[in-house]
């Protein structure tokens, strides 16, 4: 039983992410997933395993190694009346497919005047933190963010891996999901009825009143585990779940900041040019009189991810650094 | 070299023939026009002329149904028109204005209209080929007969999204006719400077896709051909290619001095325009006179005078309007 | 005669790159340019003009339509002894290369734990303002600054684009040059003598204590007349060209900003995630104390480009508005 | 269905295929204990093993001179190992620590070493292809007469870079010889489901490039094979394409259930396990006698077992040290 009385059930962030898929399937026969070893392989991540068997070849389409090709194909599909699911394995290998991404998904529903909207959901798993090195390790979600006509959302919840692809495929326009890596073992209790849910705003994970931690994603647990750590020192931190990078839910952030006037973005992505510069630039421009000192970051080292796991570690934005950090900013009493 | 005239298998009824030298007419004057415009500074940005390739689009249109999908590139005026987009519409579009086909969005590189399921001209050379073969995996899916006619041009075979497309389709056995149309110069690079082997039907046939070349100059072998394409596509033979050779008698934009070609190339093909073959053809065999050709002159320039007319009086979207169509404005799909 | 008194000579843009290019051809036998039409045709923007007929094919290379093999191709070229300058045609076509420029470029280096760098110059035109519509009027560079391992550069004066390339090809490292579009045509006096110039360092190019108008590149222009014509109205007006985008050269901004205490950048980007934001949120870091009021951006409305000529400059930053923000930032005494 | 078996035109030298045959081991074991260091958790990441395409490494190894270069993939082991990267630093690099090959920054998928040209593996299907023709153009626009041998998996010829790459060699003649390990899957797929046309040599001829295939599971034949190649590209032939038909006998990487190949088919495979068929050779031929296996088997075993001592005994680079080697730390090129 959950806190508000509901039926829970215990699923990990894969199973649930899984579960979003199988239903979706079976709710609407235009939905139908593509990508490389989504079949007989199971997912490389073992996210679609037993799709294949359940709905077969034609609706669990395995490709050949063309992220441009079926990237555009997923495009074209969603034209001509289909709710495609494209998985492209990791982050990393999107950066094959970003001219159809940037130049047709993003534009096209524009460049046609209205009449061609591309309902497409493109699904990849992002972020480092298991020793795959500087090729296999990007966290681009913010990155994607700048670009305008695709939505950009962060599951970071089992209820979110659950709840937000419908919403996805229910959205005229392309929407991408990052999947973090490193949550797909997370496990925990859900509702067991548990659905669609918004893909709009921000949530408050935890609410607090000295300092907001605003994250998401694959950061998300470890700004929780701060937010522990910090309230044994009697600092009350909130933290933020964006949820969605694009469009940025601003006003929550606002919300929350012009409550406890400070806040320290946390976020996977390299430190400039990250949705955390965008993050404390909208809060200068809308909160600047509510802040006791300047917004704070904690972000990936900007190197290219190495594979030795210390050096990794360090370079990745980690929950004794949040502590610390926040410790000082709250230390500075505006 | 250009290729000598070929004689069609089987000539035409009367009627039909003298309606593509009506149609190829109707591109080359509006294109004229166009060009008139744009010196004039009524058209602006890229404009990409078909001039001298008018028997390949309206060849390749003939076959295509109404419920088919096409997809272009940046030079798609011709198949815009003969698809039969209005050309008023497509004049306000270059105009900029929010009657046009693509509100005055999307310009001459990008025609896009529903009603005609014309998937726009696209920019990117070889970023059209990906949506033809998703186009035709939707249809295929929802066990829809139709196709999807892919326009590319030769410069495009070298990018890997070409690669990737051809093997798609033929992976998936989706119905897509791949019309590449071998003007032999991508800009100002020649085939054989851009490809190591410059047989584009060989290349073809390493995806194991039926694929010939067709006179492009020659409006009645390129309907054959494309007949012959959309009858195997159609009936589930899964994608052709269909290499139509022909040639770009104006420059690729309209901001090229043409330094990569001898006039005298360009002279020697101007001698196999499509119309003057088809027009020659027709008036041995007796079946086109001075008066024909006058009155489609007369028609289609009063097309081109009302479409100008319609977009000198379209009016400018409201700049308030500029962030429409980021994102749909209904919320469900 | 310039004001130091060396003898100048009047020259475009177009010019000036050319020349940049000619010169390194002749100083170094290890130099060639290599991209799409950049021999035969002239160049898209007629700036590789001429090249072709005085060094010949083997050094101006014509490449097919394959923007990530010849990308890649430079890269290999790099480490192979040579020094390659790729010119990708626009920038709206290295979303093609950007595996290439990412996951490899970018990463080599450190992957190799220092044994191989890669020597490579790209160049590529950018920018919008020519009615080309939402292919062909991408900004990206502010979105390429976020990738570590690669330098980024933005020549926005006469002596840039005839100084930039030859520092650019010293660099041990892969060093992006992005044109913009609309300066090719630009004509003015420079040194006769013009040479190599430093590719680290932003430059005041107006002088002021009322706002800093941090700009580079396509809006440098801009950024200059509104100062002229804030001048008329005795506000000061100091314009900062950024120059290099990354790394960024901090120092330089704050030192501005703590003088004039006022902020407004001025970006051709779209507005979420662009450069913009990543020096809004530097100054908040390291001047929040010294600013009078936030930090204000002028940037690109986040739509892709429209065709239409009114409703394209609508969506740019234009002088106007940045005379109009300014005024009302200055009006704000602090 | 394995192929079967070929005798080699010519038998080689006694010593040089015991040679051969010491060399395979040597990549055999060496990854066996990869393997078991995976378990023990002190190698991490993603590892990819080589075991059962040993042939393919060894004998295409045997014709590349010292200054030749090499371009590998993330399974590239075998390729270090016979390309003379000493078995410690590569242990050491797979252990993370600062005396292996690239520091412990790149780890199994990326190992580099500038002594023996060897430019990476690339984690990047068909990321290294494009490299290999840019070292290849060096060469040729520096006068050396130098080879790039670059290997990569049969499932990167679906890939738009693999398309590129192909015409750009070509087209330039550059000095690349292409070596396609055919292991038949790309992680669970099938060639037969991601390419229509499946012959590959075929697709390489499609850009004029002499191509041929070879049991990749005979050491002899792969190194005639590679020589063949060599030869005829080191003449200045331009680029040639070999397709090693060869099979993966472990997971593609260690997180792989197999569940998309039937244990049968692997069985089948590991009946011509490239050690085993030279042995059994070389047997029959009565030029290899137990002392000799004894005697490799120890060499090696004392090889690897120095390998694993000196990664142990490593150390780990200080984090001070993190941002490092992003940028050279010269500021001249
Ligand atoms: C990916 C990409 N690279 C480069 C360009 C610039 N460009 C526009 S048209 C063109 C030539 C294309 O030639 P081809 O495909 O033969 O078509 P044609 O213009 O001859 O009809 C080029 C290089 C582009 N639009 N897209
Ligand atoms: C561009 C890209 N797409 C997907 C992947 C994930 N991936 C890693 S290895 C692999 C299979 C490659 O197969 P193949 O080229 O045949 O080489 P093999 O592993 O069989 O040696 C895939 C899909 C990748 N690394 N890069
Ligand atoms: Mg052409
Ligand atoms: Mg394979």
């Amino acid at each position: 039983m959950s806190s508000d009385g509901r039926k829970t059930v215990r699923i990990s962030y894969r199973e649930a992410m899984r579960q979003a898929m199988r239903d979706a399937m079976l709710r609407d026969p235009r939905v139908f997933l593509m990508g490389e070893d989504v079949g007989r392989y199971g997912g490389c991540f073992a996210v679609s395993k037993g799709l294949l068997e359940e709905f077969g070849p034609e609706r669990i389409r395995d490709t050949p190694l063309s992220e441009s090709a079926f990237v555009g194909a997923g495009i074209g599909a969603a034209m001509g009346g289909m709710r495609p699911i494209v998985e492209i394995m990791t982050v990393n290998f999107s950066l094959l497919a970003l001219d159809q991404i940037v130049n047709n998904a993003a534009t096209i529903l524009h460049m046609s005047g209205g009449q061609f909207n591309i309902p497409l959901v493109i699904r990849m798993t992002t972020g480092a933190g298991r020793q795959l090195a500087a090729q296999h390790s990007h966290s681009l979600e913010g990155w994607y963010a700048h670009i305008p006509g695709i939505k950009v959302i962060t599951p970071a919840t089992l209820e979110d891996a659950r709840g937000m692809l419908w919403t996805a495929l229910e959205d005229p326009d392309p929407v991408l999901i990052f999947e973090h890596g490193g949550l797909y073992n997370m496990e925990g209790e859900m509702a067991a009825d548990a659905g669609a849910v918004d893909i709009e705003k921000a949530a408050i994970r935890r609410s607090g009143t000295d300092i907001s931690l605003i994250t998401y994603g694959g950061t998300l647990g470890k700004a929780l585990q701060a937010a522990e750590e910090l309230a044994k020192s009697q600092i009350s931190a909130e933290v933020v779940d964006l949820r969605t990078l694009r469009p940025l839910d601003t006003q929550s952030i606002i919300d929350s900041v012009t409550r406890t006037h400070r806040a320290l973005v946390v976020d996977e992505g390299w430190r400039s040019g990250s949705i955390s510069a965008e993050i404390s630039a909208r809060i200068m421009e809308s909160a600047f009189y509510d802040l006791d000192l300047p917004v704070a970051r904690i972000c990936s080292a900007e190197v290219p991810m190495p594979y030795a796991k210390h050096l990794e570690e360090s370079a990745l934005p980690q929950t004794a650094a949040i502590v610390e950090t926040a410790r000082q900013m709250v230390g500075v009493r505006g | 070299m250009p290729p000598q005239a070929t004689t069609p298998e089987s000539a035409p009824a009367p009627e039909h023939s003298l309606m593509l030298l009506r149609e190829m007419l109707r591109i080359r004057r509006f294109e004229e026009k166009c060009a008139e415009l744009y010196s004039g500074g009524k058209i602006r940005g890229f404009m990409h002329l078909y001039i001298g390739e008018e028997a390949v689009a309206v060849g390749a249109m003939q076959v295509l149904q109404p419920d088919d999908a096409i997809v272009s590139t940046y030079r798609e005026h011709g198949h815009a028109l003969i698809r039969g987009v209005p050309a008023k519409t497509i004049m306000a579009e270059m105009y900029g204005k929010q009657e046009g086909c693509s509100r005055g969005r999307g310009g001459s590189m990008h025609l896009f209209d529903a009603a005609t399921r014309l998937y726009g001209g696209n920019a990117i050379v070889g970023g059209g080929l990906p949506l033809a073969v998703g186009l035709a995996l939707a249809d295929k899916m929802q066990g829809r007969e139709r196709v999807t006619a892919c326009f590319f041009g030769e410069g495009a075979v070298a990018e890997g999204e070409f690669h990737e497309s051809m093997n798609l389709a033929a992976l998936w056995k989706l119905p897509v006719m791949f019309c590449c149309e071998n003007n032999l110069y991508a800009m100002g690079t020649a085939l054989r400077r851009s490809e190591s082997e410059t047989d584009l039907c060989l290349k073809a046939s390493s995806y194991e896709i039926p694929a010939w070349p067709v006179d492009g100059m020659d409006v009645v072998a390129c309907e054959e051909a494309a007949r012959h394409a959309y009858l195997s596509v159609h009936s589930g033979g899964g994608p052709c290619f269909v290499e139509f050779r022909t040639y770009r008698f104006r420059a690729h934009s309209m901001f090229d001095p043409q330094l990569y070609r001898e006039k005298q190339e360009v002279e020697e093909w101007k001698k196999r325009d499509p119309l003057v073959i088809l027009q020659s053809r027709l008036e041995q065999q007796g079946l086109l006179n001075a008066e024909d050709l006058a009155r489609f002159e007369d028609e289609i320039g009063a097309e081109i005078a009302e479409a100008v007319e319609f977009a000198e009086a379209g009016t400018w979207e409201p700049v308030e309007e500029l962030t429409r169509f980021v994102y749909s404005e209904s919320s469900r799909s």
